[in-house]
């Protein structure tokens, strides 16, 4: 069989083409939402919006943030949590840099939960999108602070007791520019939204709800990815501008996408500027 | 009738407007294009890849409406659609 | 060049900005936080950036960035806040990375004493994060020696490829004394080693000095910062000879360079037949006890390690003469160094002499507890 | 030639100033070395304040960087006043602000003192420079410092806008 050969898929100049395929289990919600990522920061780039040179991606642990990895970018495999703090770091050195953070809900949410109330707070200067799939995949199923009540996963054998953070509230409910939230089944909403970030200044947020037909597929009996993504799909619903009250997110009632918050704060660095 | 493919590893088969390209040993066989094409262009191949996957062939390619979302859905960047030459 | 007097806290601050730094991320903590507010107030009209993060590993994770978007950078913490960027210190290490962290010692465990000293960091500045490591430790005895080390180790930082964490304590740090503070030009300032060719450049491929030069981000090399254990493109290799390889490399390149990282100072130890090892501001007053020790007859000399952490073992060794029977290390901890003496001079009687005071020691604790082995 | 000089207060009289007033003066302008430490409790104003102050010729005179045995003391507040006395010599000079600090307590020792904060709050408009009326009265006093060092002193160590106020309240100290 022939090696793989070099660019051919429109997105490979993007890729760390020796590292493809990924490490992602077969259907895993991730690649569709790095593929919408990397379309939209292309467009971006085309315009001359970004400067493909000034990208750097940055990723804490766990199977999201390795999309960091996978790009043939600037990039950043750094510690679990930490991405946000390392990229602020980054930003604030060399203020040309566009960049974008990748991590799972564990990463950005669970371990690394402060840097991301801190760095909303702030508007610091950054685009971060954070995988939901709910559960802790990389290191084998354990309850993740997106899990909903209930379900049964490697560390909550008996079940979840503890109900699911909405990030999109919190995030919200701070100084963030951008708030939104796509799902791997509406690439589209993905693509549209990060574009619209990679336009903006200030904290941009996106969570994109992901498939983890492996891991979480097998705790709640959806093991087969079709079949996961599929029902997935079933429970999302766009919304045109929708209000933070209704941002839900509940495998039973719904999962509601859309831009919660797009506003034009002072960012960060415009405060810092202006102090000087 | 098995799968043929071309020597750098690519499933292609084009209508008169649209081409689709499978790269054979990115795929590990999901299943998410061949679910998410809505005119069923897509079937599972008889080719088993280098990781013992089986790729999508487009198998009813005259049937392609270059939605492209299989290629939006794959999330290994291993099936395109690009608009064929004349 | 120009005289002034300053504390401790001040001279680390004004030496990072001559040695160049640009960001300074941090949180406050007692003894250390006058470094923060002191750059705070000056590092922006130098072209630099202050920023108070919301904890320490904030702090370190941040300044990590910073370096690979090719700032010099430095953090500065007490005790506690050095325990909670002991992953940060690991990431740092393995990715390369050169940073400064300044360690301002105060009494613990935990909360512990916040405003006084002690001298027991020497085994966490050591030992601090997981894995194979030798993260090059300076630390001084003065306000100017601790404005001079602060430039000596972001040149080690910078030379080496490495974090470097300057050892001061609750006495230095609020200790005002006489200052020398140089302008740029004045001293020797070293910068990181960039790649000469974009052509097939690999983040993690060492030159002959086992040091890989430095692409930051932005600079077009498509660098990758891995914390994982990896190749030379920064590719996760979970192999035994990455594995070892780079360990070996990574211990290696600093080893290699000990003529550059270590520096000492001895004091009448020619005609001595005690050696007393001390260092930082403990070896202050240890200073003064081998004189008072002449006055009463003990032919005592002094052994001062500036660079902790790697140890010189040949050099010290080699410092003392054969009259030299017996050597006792005065610490203001439960005997750390002592550990590496006993080792270092195995031919010789090798005393612990602990004096845990929450107080820079006076020279009366210091005889009372040398004599007891004289 | 060692000189030990101690000096207690209360937070926010200005005692760690009194003590960088002091050592850049003698260290700056005088060819000597000093070295001073500072104390205070946790509180930021109210607590106690010490600065201690060691002068020697260079820094291997100074023995150990906090007073043992002052040959100095200036007491702006009476905090721990039975440990202090103790570690006072019959030559012990004592400046004491009266205002807070009994004389009384100081027969023995060579006593200087003043209403130092009084005289500030009455001559000045501002109590706050009290410390700096007493290292003026102290350059009198002691021979140690001189006035003009330390005019250079405050104007080193203090903004712009308060250098006359200190510079006069220098003179008002040396003039006492």
């Amino acid at each position: 069989m022939a090696v793989t050969p070099g660019y051919l898929h429109p997105l490979d100049k993007h890729l760390r083409l020796d590292r493809i395929p990924t490490l992602y289990c077969p259907g895993c919600g991730l690649g569709i939402g790095l593929g919408a990522m990397l379309r939209a920061l292309d467009k971006r780039i085309s315009e001359g919006v970004v400067d493909r040179n000034k990208v750097v991606w940055v990723g804490g642990i766990g199977c999201t943030a390795r999309m960091a990895f996978y790009v043939s970018y600037d990039s950043a495999h750094v510690l679990h949590g930490r991405a946000i703090p390392f990229a602020t770091g980054v930003k604030l050195a060399n203020p040309e840099l566009t960049l974008i953070v990748v991590g799972g809900d564990g990463d950005i949410a669970g371990i690394g939960g402060n840097h991301l109330l801190h760095a909303a707070k702030r508007n610091m200067d950054m685009i971060t999108v954070m995988f939901t799939n709910f559960v802790y995949a990389m290191t084998g199923g354990q309850v993740a602070p997106t899990t909903p009540l209930g379900v049964r996963t490697t560390t909550t054998p008996h079940g979840n007791p503890e109900p699911p953070l909405n990030i999109i509230k919190v995030v919200a409910s701070l100084n963030a520019n951008y708030v939104a939230r796509a799902s791997v089944t509406t690439p589209h909403y993905i693509e549209q939204f990060f574009y619209r970030a990679l336009g903006m200044k200030g904290f941009r947020f996106i969570e994109v709800v992901s498939t983890c037909p492996e891991v979480y597929g097998r705790h709640i009996g959806l093991r087969d990815p079709v079949e996961m993504y599929n029902e997935l799909k079933k429970r999302v619903k766009y919304k045109p501008n929708p209000t933070i009250d209704e941002a839900l997110i509940d495998w039973e009632k719904g999962i509601i996408i859309g831009e919660f918050m797009v506003r034009d704060n002072p960012s960060y660095l415009e405060i810092i500027r202006g102090l000087k | 009738m098995g799968t043929t493919y071309s020597s750098l590893g690519l499933i292609t088969r084009e209508n008169q407007r649209y081409r689709v390209t499978v790269i054979v040993d990115r795929c590990k066989e999901c299943g998410i294009c061949i679910s998410v094409c809505p005119t069923k262009v897509l079937v599972k191949s008889s080719v088993l890849n280098k990781y013992g996957y089986r790729p999508p062939e487009p198998a009813h390619i005259e049937k392609c409406i270059g939605c492209r979302l299989c290629e939006y859905n794959c999330p290994d960047f291993a099936i395109f659609v690009e608009v064929a030459s004349k | 060049m120009r005289k002034t007097f300053a504390s401790g806290n001040m001279a680390i601050a004004e030496a990072a900005i001559v040695a160049g730094l640009k960001f300074y991320a941090g949180y406050p903590i007692t003894p250390s936080s006058e470094i923060m507010e002191y750059l705070a107030e000056r590092l922006p009209g130098q072209g630099g950036i202050v920023i108070q993060m919301e904890d320490e590993i904030a702090s370190i994770n941040a300044i990590i960035g910073a370096s690979w978007a090719g700032a010099k950078a430095m953090t500065a913490t007490s005790g506690p806040g050095l325990s909670l960027m002991a992953e940060g210190l690991g990431l740092a290490v393995m990715s390369e990375t050169p940073i400064v962290v300044v360690d301002v010692m105060r009494a613990g465990p935990s909360t512990g004493v916040p405003t006084k000293t002690t001298q027991a960091d020497v085994f966490q500045v050591r030992w601090l994060t997981h894995g194979d490591y030798i993260i090059p430790s300076y630390i001084p005895w003065s306000v100017q020696e601790a404005y001079d080390l602060t430039i000596k180790a972001f040149n080690t930082a910078e030379k080496l490829r490495t974090p470097v964490i300057l050892l001061s304590d609750a006495v230095i740090a609020h200790l005002w004394e006489p200052l020398v503070i140089y302008e740029r030009g004045e001293v020797e300032i070293i910068e990181r080693k960039k790649p000469t060719s974009k052509d097939n450049y690999k983040p993690y491929m060492p030159g002959d000095d086992l040091i890989p030069p430095m692409a930051c981000f932005g600079e077009s090399y498509n660098v990758l910062v891995e914390s994982l254990t990896h190749d030379e493109r920064g590719y996760y290799a979970p192999t035994n000879m990455y594995h070892k390889n780079t360990v070996l490399r990574l211990m290696l390149k600093i080893v290699k360079n000990i003529n550059y990282v270590y520096e000492q100072e001895t004091y009448m130890v020619d005609d001595a037949e005690v050696l007393l090892v001390s260092y930082g501001s403990t070896a202050r007053t240890v200073y003064a006890a081998i004189r008072e020790l002449r006055r009463r007859g003990v032919k005592a000399g002094m052994l001062r390690p500036k660079t902790l952490w790697p140890l010189d073992e040949e050099r010290i060794y080699n410092s003392v003469s054969s009259r030299i029977d017996r050597v006792i290390v005065v610490e203001n901890n439960m005997g750390k160094l002592f550990l590496d003496m006993k080792r270092i001079f195995r031919d010789r009687e090798v005393y612990s002499a602990p004096v845990v005071s929450l107080e820079l020691p006076t020279v009366k604790e210091v005889i009372e507890v040398v004599e007891q082995w004289l | 030639m060692k000189v030990e000089v101690l000096i207690i207060g209360r937070g926010g009289q200005g005692v760690l100033l009194l003590g960088r007033i002091l050592g850049l003066s003698i260290s700056k302008y005088a060819g000597k070395y000093a070295v001073a430490t500072e104390t205070y409790a946790a509180e930021t104003r109210g607590g106690e304040s010490r600065t201690d102050i060691v002068i020697g010729d260079s820094m291997h005179d100074i023995d150990y960087v906090k007073v043992q045995s002052p040959d100095i003391a200036v007491f702006m507040y009476p905090f721990n006043l039975d440990k202090y006395l103790k570690m006072l010599r019959p030559t012990t000079m004592v400046f004491i602000d009266e205002e807070y600090v009994d004389p009384g307590l100081f027969t023995g020792f060579k006593l200087f003192h003043h209403r130092y904060s009084e005289i500030a709050e009455s001559r000045l408009g501002t109590r706050r420079v009290a410390n700096v009326v007493i290292a003026g009265h102290m350059a009198k006093a002691t021979s140690i410092w001189s006035l003009e060092h330390l005019k250079k002193t405050v104007v080193d160590l203090t903004p712009e806008k308060w250098h006359q106020l200190n510079i006069k309240a220098l003179e008002l100290g040396y003039s006492l």
